[in-house]
């Protein structure tokens, strides 16, 4: 695995015009989450509305691979219900624990199966991982504030 | 069927064991002090140092990242050979007592006057002085279960005097006595303490290396032990603790690794086990345990117990013959682990010892660690003869003779009554 | 005339630098993290554990006599290393994070609200979360020097807000920065503290391993370290401090032979060092720990010390070369040891250590442990190369070119600016 | 080195027989010693008076090795003065720790150079030392009580 084969071009594209970034109003839940070994912090936001996520927003410091994975999934995410956007998390978190024995549908990962290399790198993985955990973390939280209010 | 244990095939994993002191071969009987190691757990030490060495986690290039699956990779094959259900909640430690300690402070930490913590006078003086300690700093009351004459827990006159009641907040016990080799029914004391809603710490020192492990079986919520008694290297210890109790905890030590973000002006902190690991841990150690739990399971922890078992009951047997041996704790090999503690009258366990070391004989004199227990029975000191996987019967015969021995030489000086000069 | 450092043999004795990854040479340029590890120091561990194992102290057999000089040997040589007066102030921890725990968690035990801390902005977290969780428990203050510009004790601002006063109890700074290099004058913020009646503790977790040590010319009380940083094993540090005050201190873990008589009802301790050792010790790592120290004592302190300076000194002007390069703390090699932070204009330090490490060059990218410095210089992570005494000119030849090739890789594609989809 | 060696006649006959054994009064210091890893404990009493130490009483449980040394201790330094007693410790601690190497003088030390054996059994110097530590201990505080009260 080359590090040329890391730095897919999708990633650096990502990297370089990150989609959906910014904080905006109004949103429902917002979460920082941080990778204590190298300091990547990430605030993030999300709106669900008549049970879709109609929007996550966020600001972030971090690597390219910590702040793509975080572009790319808010553009799989925006616009699906939070159970999709769940299970697209447990997909993912399979395939880059995974140490390059699985691999993503790229009909329903799209611009992430670019991540596929990244699952033979394991100290990086945290950094892919850190946008997908900060939206589940958030989805769960809209969740159970909408079943206490029920 | 699995094969017969071929313990002559184990002694040659173990070059330590080939030695001779002076005209005698090595009869080593202090496995319950520390084990010795086979070669294969010191060449995944040597291994890891020569080919693979880095920190861990922070170093993020390739020995980094080898380092750091080495490591990780230990805390799983621990979490897997307790029963643990995650491996997030299996805790390093520098030994034991590190853990036991990290234990009395984090579940103290809420605890007041008015609270109290249950020990066993049997405990290792390393599942007393934390709670002491912690007793000390919050208020709280230190109460203990006695032993009856057999030497096991006194849960009658426990029921009887309310130890454990709604003030119970903890209960920590040793699984199996470092001392009087009793096996405690921690799942019925685990029992006892989770129907106050207190939590409950085993001290599995000497039952993990002994027994087959399982943290559900035991009942507990926190289980304690050391890597150099189960075959590894010394410098490292574990805590287990269920996640839900784990992650309720305030962090012990502060440091690198255990932080989520810090600032001047205060800090938060990772989640478990992480919260509880500060510095760089004891990496080639946790190796070296991997390999060492690698080893025993390839025996078969219940191989391992069943040969224990069967030396421990020909040992109570053979040193009953001693003229003027008393042996502490139970005289069968019933709910009994592998230490067979003893006086030999009129010889105190210092010159015990040191008659049966000019013949190659290792054990061990003293209180064990555990001087309120030896308070309890009566005596000051007493003698240890312990076994582990490599022992043999032969070398029971050995300390056995070693005694007669040594009733003799002491016997025969001493009973000659010299006048006051 | 000592014969000129000879770094080609000093290499021979470290296999791990043998290897390749993929086509190129591992450059270990990672030392501040952890040092690689002789043969002779593996050897030595292997050699305990298969011919000399047992418990140390309670253990009194032939084996036991052996692993308790070989432990209480490495006491002795530590103390000589350092220049301690007595072998009894060195205490055995697992790292230096525990040392400085040790030393807040005892230093604290008498503090209360008004009483003052003092760390400074650019200690490894493992030197500020103690002293944060100590203020915590006890309702002290925490205080902190701040840095110059050029990433030195900001002396004159520290007097000039009377930073330390008589309010002032304990003064933790670290002897070496492990991320601006900087050496601190740590003698003359010791004479500050005692001026006001305050104790001096010196973090020398990179000063010990690259400079001469004498506890005296620092001036200091208590004086942490940890072994894997010089050659040694994981899972050992080491926390100096003067008996007089060792002895006046409380313990800190419960346990085994950190007593003196355990009764139930309450327990006296052990005087220094044994106060503090609770628990089995890590035996075979003070064993190894010995042997490191006899190496680089074998090399010399301060040929390491020269080499280290030239290397450094090397290494700041060659890197400066590198477009887009900042150097954060002095970019002379003045007062200065040999870990090089820096950031790349417009790649992350994790890309920076990604691509470096394809290339076998193995650095840090992160915030090393000390955030609040990286918050202080303003930027959130940075990239350490950091030197040791087998690492070579070519070794830092190939940093420089990989640099070159990283600043090109991520340059040319990171320049192309796409649209917004 | 045997045991034979280390168990000499003379030790095991003051084990047998300790002299100046049991607790007695009036006495200037009390003293409590333990050696903690085995639990061996000596309660041990001195009275000095006119310059010369009167008397040393004790109590003790231990091994041959402790309780040996300790009577012989109380027999050499009965009598004496306490300056001299101190120098008889730091001559006896110098053997005891020589490894072998240090050998007493038996004009001297008497009964007391049957420990040269206990000098090649590093584990049992501590039990040898338990007397003299307590009396060094006692006599060091009958000094600096004589000191304050002067
Ligand atoms: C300056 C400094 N202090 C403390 C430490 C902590 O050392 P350890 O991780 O061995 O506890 C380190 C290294 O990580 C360090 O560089
Ligand atoms: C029952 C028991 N608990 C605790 C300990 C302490 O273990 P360690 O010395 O490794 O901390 C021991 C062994 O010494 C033990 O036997």
């Amino acid at each position: 695995m080359s590090v040329e084969q890391l730095y897919q071009e999708i990633i650096l594209d990502h990297y370089r015009v990150k989609r959906n970034a910014g904080l905006r109003e109004p949103y429902d839940v917002e979460v920082h989450h941080v990778n204590p070994s190298c300091g990547d912090e990430l605030t993030l936001r999300v709106t669900v509305a008549d049970g879709a996520v109609t929007d996550v927003s966020y600001e972030a410091v971090g690597c390219s691979i910590s702040q793509a994975s975080t572009s790319v999934m808010t553009e799989l995410v925006i616009g699906g219900s939070p159970a999709h956007a769940l299970e697209l998390y447990d997909g993912f978190q399979k395939m880059i624990q995974g140490q390059g024995k699985v691999s993503l549908d790229e009909a329903v990962f799209e611009d992430a199966v670019a991540f596929e290399g990244v699952a033979q790198f394991p100290a990086r993985v945290k950094c892919a991982m850190l946008g997908w955990s900060a939206v589940r973390d958030a989805l769960l939280r809209v969740q159970a504030s909408a079943k206490e209010e029920s | 069927m699995s094969e017969p244990y071929d313990v002559e095939a184990v002694r040659r994993d173990f070059p330590i064991l080939e030695r001779r002191l002076g005209a005698y071969p090595l009869t080593y009987l202090d496995s319950a002090n520390t084990s010795q190691k086979p070669r294969r757990v010191v060449d995944a030490i040597a291994d890891h140092y020569l080919a693979h060495n880095a920190n861990v986690a922070r170093a993020m290039h390739v020995l980094g990242a080898e380092a750091t699956a080495a490591f990780e990779g230990a805390r799983v094959a621990i979490a897997d050979f307790i029963g643990a259900p995650r491996w997030e909640e299996v805790v390093f430690t520098k030994n034991a007592s590190e853990a036991l300690n990290l234990a009395a402070h984090t579940l103290s930490a809420a605890l007041g006057p008015g609270d109290e913590i249950v020990v066993s006078v049997m405990e290792h003086h390393s599942n007393i002085v934390p709670w002491q300690l912690a007793c000390e700093r919050t208020g709280a009351t230190l109460r203990w279960f006695d032993i009856t004459e057999e030497g096991r827990l006194d849960l009658e006159a426990a029921a009887r005097d309310g130890l454990i009641n709604e003030r119970t907040k903890v209960v920590s016990i040793t699984w199996v006595s470092n001392v009087l080799g009793t096996v405690n029914p921690v799942a019925q004391v685990a029992a006892m303490a989770h129907a106050v809603g207190a939590v409950m710490v085993v001290d599995g020192s000497q039952g993990v290396p002994q027994l087959p492990t399982s943290v559900a079986a035991l009942g507990c919520d926190m289980l304690a032990f050391t890597g150099h008694k189960i075959c590894g290297p010394t410098g490292i210890g574990v805590l287990w603790g269920s996640y839900q109790l784990l992650d309720s905890l305030p962090p012990f030590l502060g440091g690198g690794e255990m932080i989520e973000v810090v600032k001047m002006t205060g800090s938060t902190f990772a989640p478990p086990p992480y919260r509880f690991e500060a510095g760089t841990q004891p990496i080639a150690q946790a190796v070296g345990l991997h390999e060492a739990i690698r080893y025993v399971s390839a025996l078969g922890m219940d191989q391992i117990a069943a040969h224990e078992q069967d030396l421990t009951a020909y040992a109570l047997a053979e040193m009953q013959k001693v003229q003027g041996l008393r042996i502490l704790g139970p005289t069968e090999a019933v709910d009994r682990g592998g230490a067979i503690s003893f006086t030999l009258d009129g010889v105190h366990p210092h010159d015990v010892m040191q008659l049966l070391d000019s013949r190659g004989v290792a054990i061990r004199g003293g209180h064990h660690c555990a001087r309120p227990l030896h308070d309890r029975l009566g005596v000051q000191s007493s003698c240890r003869a312990s076994v582990y996987l490599y022992t043999t019967h032969a070398e029971i015969d050995r300390l056995v003779e070693a005694l007669d021995y040594t009733g003799a030489f002491f016997g025969g000086r001493l009973a000659t009554t010299g006048g006051v000069r």
